[in-house]
């Protein structure tokens, strides 16, 4: 018996300076991507072969690639298509893996079925299936926000569904059955928004893998069409020149690297906020 | 004991076969044609016809999965349709590489990653932990192609202290095999290593808060037995499971450490071979390392029941 | 006892421990004195939140980071004042001259090392020179010192193999190996079933006696300060509120709150004087029994049955008590009327009508529940209103309508009706509970369950909400079915008793019947160790 | 403890076995370590049009003939030849000393059964075959060769540079159908391949055959005694075009094909690297359409897009600025055919017109597909500019974008765009594919029977028929230009400029070959 008041559960989000700079970057990131097409200086796929990998200057502020295309404007256009995949593939594996992970927890001869197929995904090694089922597939955004999202689903799904156990035998859940509470409801009212901090946390890790993944595809070939000026995109492209233009693979990677650990910084200020670990007691 | 390991083992099998129907299905859904491409650039159709049907390719899809399936269980995974090689001994030529990168590279993400992350947690809150976490911040979310980069660009290419590429089997020369080795291991491991220190940090943060850890330290326990023989024992549970756990996406990972330098292990062989469409190496590698995979996994178990008095009931 | 000659073993004096800025209360502990001579028990009793387990802590030296930094005063053990000693005098004294057991002993034990190792490695840290063969030797003595049959084998178990009765022996047997001159206690019993309990204070109490061991006892229950204690300190709210030897505060309080507190615990000679007129017949529970299985081997299941055909009746207006110790099945029984688990077998019938299946929607309502945990009985994101009339919306009531019949429920339970927009996390254990009765209410059943439901708090909340309970009984006629392991909060409110062990009744009657005269050796057993009854100890003070 | 002891154990055990398994043991002295620009199709050279297939050819097997530097054959297995006095009867005698590595002795058999794979499997071969009346061993060293009718280019055929090459195989290994290909390359060349060390994908060894008796002839180009340069020759594939070129510069390799163009100027710069294209004939740029759906099956629409193609722009995207040469002939520029007739339309750069003749073309503004190489960085590029100089003429342009294979699967598909199928692709072709009317991958206009794209055209078909049955120079020369005019006019692609593919080696290799064919196995090697 522990003679420290315990403390609130509801504690006011109480965010450490190291969480607020990531959430600072993130936003700055945000806005510069949202308002790229009206602060770049050019088009994301104006091209010109007689000015390519030019060094930064005062025309072209972080250089040009291999085709002549501005750095910076794509690098900044970039961060559309890397934050969208991010977003995008955190939410369709958030709303998947919710379900599943709640039929698991909460239907039992769905439970080993499930669970079966998520350590067989969890046994693939994702880089290799994620390439082959794009490439086999026919590329497309569909098939490369699948091949990245579908590796992700285990993390989410055990999550979910250790949570829906532990919650299923807390006493105000049982209060609730016997309020005559019926399961959507019960879903709804008490296991959601009681999973919903671990849940988005690990939304946040999500997505920041789903950032990596779009450009370790790229990197490999067969990520975003090759047009988008995605941050892997860029990197794919800038290697071939690395030697005589750094700048061609610096910038994106820049880019990329701040959003990940910006991601990955409010993601880790979440989790030690509001402490999924804990869910249980206070 | 036996019983929890015939469990254990018997778990797989349902794993496995998800895995085999998973992989198959992958790789011949999309309509990819093999025969096309060996042809060649300007083939005719007819010419890519009878190459399709010397090939197999034109059977029904249940019956080539059967066929495979059968083959795999006997130990057989098909020829590659452009080497005409088998592909297991293929795996075998390839397999090396990748194990001896998987492996230095777990032996350097535990080696620096778990001492990094029980000292931040020992350390929790103040400078040393803020450091160090930083840095596995930072080595987290570094795109794994920057890091090659560099140090191919700062460490081999203008000093020459490391080849830029290539791999040496250690048994030609064990110190060039080190010496060729080190950079993809650095380049693969900083992941790895920043993962590690992250988990190790959180388990041992949690286990000091354990009621027996309090009661070592009731006993007069020095620090360093209280962190060593008390916290870190039990820490070990999750640490070894995210170790378990990153072999997969090690033997995925390899894949562009493997492109840039040059190591000729599975990650290059399947990639070539899906831009080739060259079914049997695809479908082969990935369900060997799918197998790796299960078989690291419950090896890892065996290890929690020797860790652990409680699972092996 | 000659107090004044015994040198002190502990001497706290002006003992401070600061909480960090932005806590309830400037001070966790304030002025704290106490003294504790050789062979002697000092209980330092309190309810949660008092002090009283870190001044344990402090002693020891294992305040968290926070707190260590706002120490001040001086505690002194034998003569050396602990708060000065470098780290590793500290870990010198710590395990050897002081030592401490818990309240948990399964977890304060280490899950995956054998007892015996563990009991061995206080030898390896301070008698480094000893040999294998001698340690080994000096563990199994510790180990037969507790009482704990076959020690080889008893050393070769892992903690979670072990009942908590036998871990909590195994961690004295640790703390008293070498013989220290003071054993800090805190809470030992308290996870602890009541035979088992009876056993340890016992075993504890002997040990003290015999080796003349200073014991600082912590302990929130009076009873068991009744039966140890040799001097009592009282803490409230960080500061000692009385001292003095055990009869005088005791036997003659001087202050309200002791008072109070040794009033929250009732004698158990002091049952309800006479029956009351009781209804018809409620809930008739015939040959119900609930087995769960578990893995055993590879292909091998083990039934095991939680309960295992038990008749029982409620009648309308009676309060009936469950009582007995963990495992004994009283949980289950109340599981499997509120329709949280599916019997196995038997029936329940609620009220006349039998083709209501138990569990049924229709049947939940008539029967509701307030459950043990008042941090987690109630959705921590939701404000108490919502879920107070979630069940009445369930059930068709308009919003209006049940925030109506809620607020009026708050007044009921002595809460302010304006309190249905708060969260729980803005309102203390006891007020939760209330909360929850309320919420039970709210469906107006004609069965309320508390399961276990004042056990986790203190004394003199725990008295209020039995009060409450009763008048809610007598209000609404309801029937309550009280799950407890307290047969002192039985005996409080019941009509009937019921004793269970291991899923069957062993004995059953009306309060008086089984308090006065038990009929079997268990419920014997059973009274014969609640604490607080000085008889129950006359043996050992005969030795002293 | 013993617990540890097992996992350190277990740990070891892993490595060893991981690593066991692996790599080669070779001798350091004399080796040539060559990077080709792309891991081989296949090993056998008649299955594929794969040039690379044809490098690896050249080393393990030989020839009937043999083309010079100045592409005129030569005997090359064959001692002796005669030519019946109608020209329709070929008698060949092999020479003294042919033998497979196996040993055994190369028969005229064994000549006749490569020879009929050939002809099953190439398009020039498959003209000589329709000519041919019977082609039989006479005995162990003598074949036959009888025509139906005159064909003047029976040892041009046989010496030919491009792929599929007539290479000659034991009759043991090809066995009866064309299309099943042999795994383990044996011939009778000047290297063997050493299929132990051999690894699929990794590596490819080939030892020098030490029973081979070269010509007496100087090596030149094909021709002439083949003499091993080095010991032994190392292929190793890497797939990092960038890793290749560092592994060059750090000296860990000797040779290196097809370096990444960006790359180029720091190559140029290191003293120890030298740097220069093997092939002088240069690739052209081909800009390809489909003519079967619309819009591109109007000539008006292919012809609007010519007139925007600014070569340079594709010069600029593919090499360092200077390095690329404008070539608007359907013959590599620098080839004996090669004209200016005709190309007026090509990169006149009146947009205006160009938007009005797609207007009148009655393209309606649907999308058409561009096929995109994403694995191909040049062609990649090539894409973009494509794909904006569409656009500057009102077409709406979607980038297929996918690896290559894929694109040989889709480009094989007639259906309309919104099916599966294409309207253009990008790709490079190089001397042979393009040198004379009838070679002329682009310009054939035999419908289905076409290269990708199946133009339909029976009057350049009929220009091509009378260039066959011409030896003469001057109306050859007149028919070419006659052919020439004649795609233009159906534009069934446009040039988009031509230029060289660079190899870079150690200045320790010498005797490379610069010409239409570049053979390593007279590479020599200096020891450092």
């Amino acid at each position: 018996m522990s003679d420290i008041a315990s403390p609130a559960p509801m504690r006011r989000l109480q965010l450490d300076p190291v969480t607020i700079f990531g959430l600072a970057v993130l936003a700055v990131l945000v806005a510069t991507a949202v308002l790229a097409p009206w602060i770049s200086p050019y088009g994301p796929t104006d091209i010109n072969p007689a000015a390519r990998l030019q060094p930064p200057s005062g025309e072209h502020w972080l250089g040009t690639d291999r085709i002549g295309r501005d750095v910076l404007t794509r690098a900044l256009h970039g961060g559309r298509i890397s934050l969208t995949v991010g977003f995008l593939v955190g939410i369709a594996v958030l709303c998947v893996g919710v379900v599943l992970g709640l039929l698991a927890g909460s239907v039992r001869w769905l439970d080993g079925l499930i669970m079966r197929v998520i350590d067989g995904i969890m046994a693939m090694p994702a880089v290799l299936v994620g390439v082959a089922m794009v490439v086999m597939w026919g590329g497309g955004l569909w098939a490369l926000l699948i091949a990245i999202g579908i590796p992700s689903l285990p993390d989410t799904v055990r999550l979910t569904r250790s949570l829906a156990l532990s919650i299923r035998t807390e006493p105000y859940v049982e209060a609730a059955r016997m309020g005559g509470t019926r399961l959507p409801m019960l879903l709804w009212r008490h296991f959601i928004p009681n999973a919903l901090a671990p849940l988005i946390v690990i939304g946040t890790y999500v997505g920041a893998n789903a950032i990596v993944a779009e450009s370790l595809l790229s990197f490999l070939g067969v990520g975003m069409p090759p047009e988008m000026p995605s941050w892997g995109n860029m990197i794919a492209e800038g290697r071939l020149a690395f030697q005589i233009a750094p700048w061609g693979v610096f910038v994106p990677a820049l880019f990329l690297t701040a959003t990940v650990l910006a991601v990955n910084l409010v993601g880790d200020g979440l989790r030690d906020s509001t402490d999924p670990l804990r869910l249980k007691s206070d | 004991m036996i019983s929890f390991l015939l469990r254990r083992a018997l778990a797989t099998v349902p794993v496995i076969a998800i895995v085999m129907l998973a992989v198959f299905l992958v790789v011949h859904l999309g309509g990819s044609d093999p025969a096309r491409i060996i042809a060649g650039d300007s083939a005719g159709a007819a010419e890519v016809e009878t190459l399709r049907e010397a090939l197999g390719l034109n059977r029904p899809l249940p019956i080539q999965f059967l066929d495979w399936a059968g083959n795999t269980l006997r130990g057989d995974l098909g020829s590659s349709l452009f080497y005409g090689t088998p592909v297991v001994d293929m795996i075998s030529v390839r397999i090396g590489p990748t194990i001896a990168l998987a492996i230095g590279t777990l032996l350097f993400a535990v080696v620096l990653g778990v001492p990094m992350g029980t000292f931040a947690a020992v350390t929790a809150g103040r400078w040393p932990d803020k450091l160090l976490m930083g840095v596995a911040s930072i080595g987290f979310s570094l795109p794994i192609f920057i890091v090659a980069y560099t140090l191919v660009y700062w460490l081999a290419l203008v000093p020459g202290w490391f080849p830029v590429q290539g791999f040496t089997p250690p048994q030609t020369d064990f110190g060039q095999f080190l010496r060729g080795m080190t950079l993809p291991i650095i380049t693969l491991g900083a992941f790895y290593m920043s993962l590690f220190a992250r988990v190790s940090r959180a388990a041992v943060l949690d286990m000091l808060k354990e009621d027996f850890v309090r009661t070592a330290r009731a006993k007069g326990a020095t620090p360093l037995r209280v962190l060593t023989a008390h916290a870190l024992r039990c820490a070990a549970v999750p640490i070894i499971t995210i170790i378990g756990s990153s072999f997969a996406g090690l033997l995925g990972g390899v894949v562009v450490t493997e492109t840039l330098f040059n190591i000729p292990g599975l990650g290059r062989l399947v990639t070539e071979a899906i831009l080739k469409r060259d079914f049997p190496i695809i479908q082969g590698v990935i369900l060997v390392t799918a197998l790796i995979y299960i078989f690291v996994n419950m090896v890892v178990d065996m290890i929690y029941a020797l860790l652990d008095p409680r699972i092996r009931q | 006892m000659n107090q004044t000659k015994e040198p002190a073993v502990l001497d706290i004096a002006g003992l401070q421990i600061d909480l960090p800025i932005g806590a309830d209360r400037p001070h966790a502990v304030a002025n704290l004195d106490l003294r504790i001579r050789r062979g002697e028990m000092v209980c330092l009793v309190g309810e949660s939140g008092s002090g009283k387990s870190l001044t344990a802590m402090a002693t020891m030296g294992l305040l968290p980071r926070v707190l260590q930094r706002g120490v001040r005063g001086t505690i002194s053990l034998a003569g050396r004042d602990l708060l000065k000693v470098t780290p590793q005098q500290r870990r010198q004294i710590v395990g050897r001259e002081v030592s401490m057991i818990f309240q948990e002993p399964m977890t304060a034990l280490h899950p995956v090392v054998n007892v015996g190792a563990q009991i061995e490695e206080v030898l390896k840290i301070h008698r480094p020179k000893l040999g294998a063969g001698e340690r080994r030797e000096q563990v199994l003595a510790a180990l037969q010192a507790v009482q704990l049959p076959s020690p080889e084998q008893i050393s070769r178990a892992y903690p979670h193999e072990l009942s908590g009765g036998q871990r909590q022996r195994v961690m004295i047997a640790m703390a008293l190996i070498l013989d220290p001159m003071l054993l800090i206690a805190d809470e030992p019993t308290t996870a602890l079933d009541v035979t088992t309990q009876a056993e340890i204070l016992r075993l504890i109490k002997d040990l003290q006696v015999r080796r003349g061991t200073g014991v600082l006892f912590i302990t929130h229950d009076i009873g068991v300060v009744r039966d140890i204690a040799d001097h009592v300190v009282v803490m409230q709210h960080g500061q000692v509120v009385e001292q003095g030897s055990a009869e005088a505060v005791l036997g003659n309080p001087r202050q309200d709150y002791t008072r109070a507190l040794i009033n929250a615990i009732p004698e158990l000679g002091s049952v309800r004087p006479e029956p009351k007129d009781l209804g018809p017949v409620l809930v008739r529970m015939t040959d119900l029994r609930k087995s769960f299985t578990r893995r055993k081997g590879l292909f091998r299941q083990e039934r095991f049955d939680a309960v295992g055909g038990v008749d029982l009746t409620l009648r309308r207006g009676e309060v009936l008590s469950v009582v007995g110790e963990s495992g004994s099945g009283k949980s289950t029984l109340a599981r499997c009327l509120a329709g949280l688990t599916v019997p196995s077998g038997g029936q329940i019938v609620v009220g006349s009508d039998v083709s209501q299946a138990a569990g049924s929607r229709r049947q939940r309502q008539r029967v509701q529940m307030v459950f043990q945990d008042p941090n987690r009985s109630l959705n921590p994101r939701r404000k108490v209103g919502e879920s107070i009339i979630e069940g009445p919306m369930n059930f068709g009531a308009s919003r209006k309508e049940a925030t109506a019949r809620a607020a009026e429920l708050m007044e009921l339970v002595g809460l302010r009706p304006d309190s249905l927009d708060r969260f729980p996390y803005q309102f203390s254990g006891g007020q939760r509970q209330r909360i929850c009765i309320a919420r039970a209410l709210a469906l107006q059943p004609e069965v309320l369950i508390a399961d276990e439901a004042v056990s986790a708090l203190d004394a003199t909340v725990q008295q209020q909400v039995v009060r409450l309970l009763d008048d809610i009984r007598r209000r609404l006629d309801l029937s309550i079915l009280f799950i407890t392991h307290d047969l002192r909060v039985a005996a409080q409110i019941s009509d009937t008793i019921v004793v269970m062990q291991r899923g069957r009744i062993a004995e059953s009657g009306s309060v008086a019947a089984v308090l006065g005269s038990p009929q079997s050796d268990y419920t014997k057993r059973l009274l014969a160790a609640v604490p607080g009854q000085k008889h129950s100890f006359t043996e050992i003070e005969a030795n002293d | 403890m013993p617990k540890r002891n097992f996992f350190a154990a277990a740990l070891a055990v892993a490595f060893l076995a991981g690593t066991a398994l692996a790599g080669p043991v070779f001798a350091q002295e004399n080796v040539l370590k060559f990077v080709p620009s792309s891991d081989l199709p296949t090993l056998d050279p008649s299955q594929t049009t794969a040039k690379i297939t044809g490098n690896m050819g050249f080393l393990v097997f030989d020839t009937l003939f043999a083309m010079d530097s100045n592409l005129v054959p030569h005997p090359q297995m064959v001692d002796s030849y005669t030519v019946s006095d109608d020209g329709l009867v070929y008698t060949f005698v092999l020479r003294d000393g042919l033998a497979w590595h196996d040993g055994t002795p190369v028969t005229a058999e064994d000549c006749v059964a490569s020879l009929e794979r050939f002809f099953a499997k190439d398009g020039m071969g498959g003209t000589l075959k329709a000519s041919t009346e019977s082609l039989v061993a006479v005995d162990d060293k003598t074949f036959v060769l009888t025509l139906n009718a005159p064909y003047g280019l029976v040892l041009d055929v046989l010496a030919k540079v491009d792929q599929p090459i007539p290479f000659m195989y034991p009759k043991s290994l090809i066995g009866d159908d064309p299309n099943i290909p042999f795994t383990v390359p044996l011939g009778s060349g000047p290297y063997s391949y050493n299929a132990e060390e051999s690894k699929p994908g990794i590596q490819l060894v080939f030892d020098r055959n030490e029973a081979y008796v070269p010509r007496s002839e100087p090596q030149d180009m094909l021709s002439g005694g083949k003499v091993a340069g080095t010991d032994r020759i190392v292929w190793t594939f890497i797939a990092d075009r960038q890793t290749a070129a560092n592994a060059l510069m750090a000296g860990e390799v000797d040779f290196v094909e097809g370096p990444p163009a960006d790359m180029l100027p720091i190559l140029r710069a290191d003293n120890n690297l030298e740097v220069a294209a093997r092939d002088p004939r240069g690739e052209l740029i081909v800009l390809r359409f489909n003519s079967l759906n619309p819009p591109f099956d109007n000539a008006k629409a292919r012809q609007a897009f010519a007139m925007v193609v600014d070569q340079q722009s594709y010069l600029q995207a593919a090499v360092a600025p200077g390095e690329g040469k404008e070539c608007r002939s359907i013959y590599t520029c620098d080839s004996p055919y090669s004209t200016d007739i005709g190309t007026e339309l090509i990169g006149s750069g009146d947009v205006e017109a160009a938007r009005k003749l797609v207007e009148e073309s009655g393209y309606g503004g649907e999308p058409i597909v561009l096929l995109q190489p994403t694995d191909l960085p040049t062609v990649n590029n090539f894409a973009l500019i494509a794909a904006q100089e569409l656009r500057s003429i009102g077409f709406n342009v979607e980038l297929a974008a996918s690896d290559w294979a894929s694109i040989i699967q889709r480009r094989a598909k007639t259906e309309p765009q919104t099916e599966g199928g294409w309207n253009m692709f990008i790709t490079t072709a190089s001397g042979g594919l393009l040198d004379t009317p009838i070679s002329n991958l682009p310009g054939k206009t035999n419908c289905e029977a076409a290269w990708a794209g199946w133009p339909c055209d029976d009057e350049a078909e009929a220009i091509k028929a009378r260039f066959a049955l011409t030896s003469d120079p001057a109306e050859r020369r007149e028919i070419a230009d006659e052919f020439q005019q004649r795609v233009y006019e159906l534009m069934t692609f446009v040039p988009g400029g031509q230029y060289q593919l660079f190899d870079a080696w150690n200045v320790n290799v010498d005797n490379v070959v610069i010409g239409a064919a570049s053979p390593l196995y007279g590479v020599t090697k200096v020891a450092q």
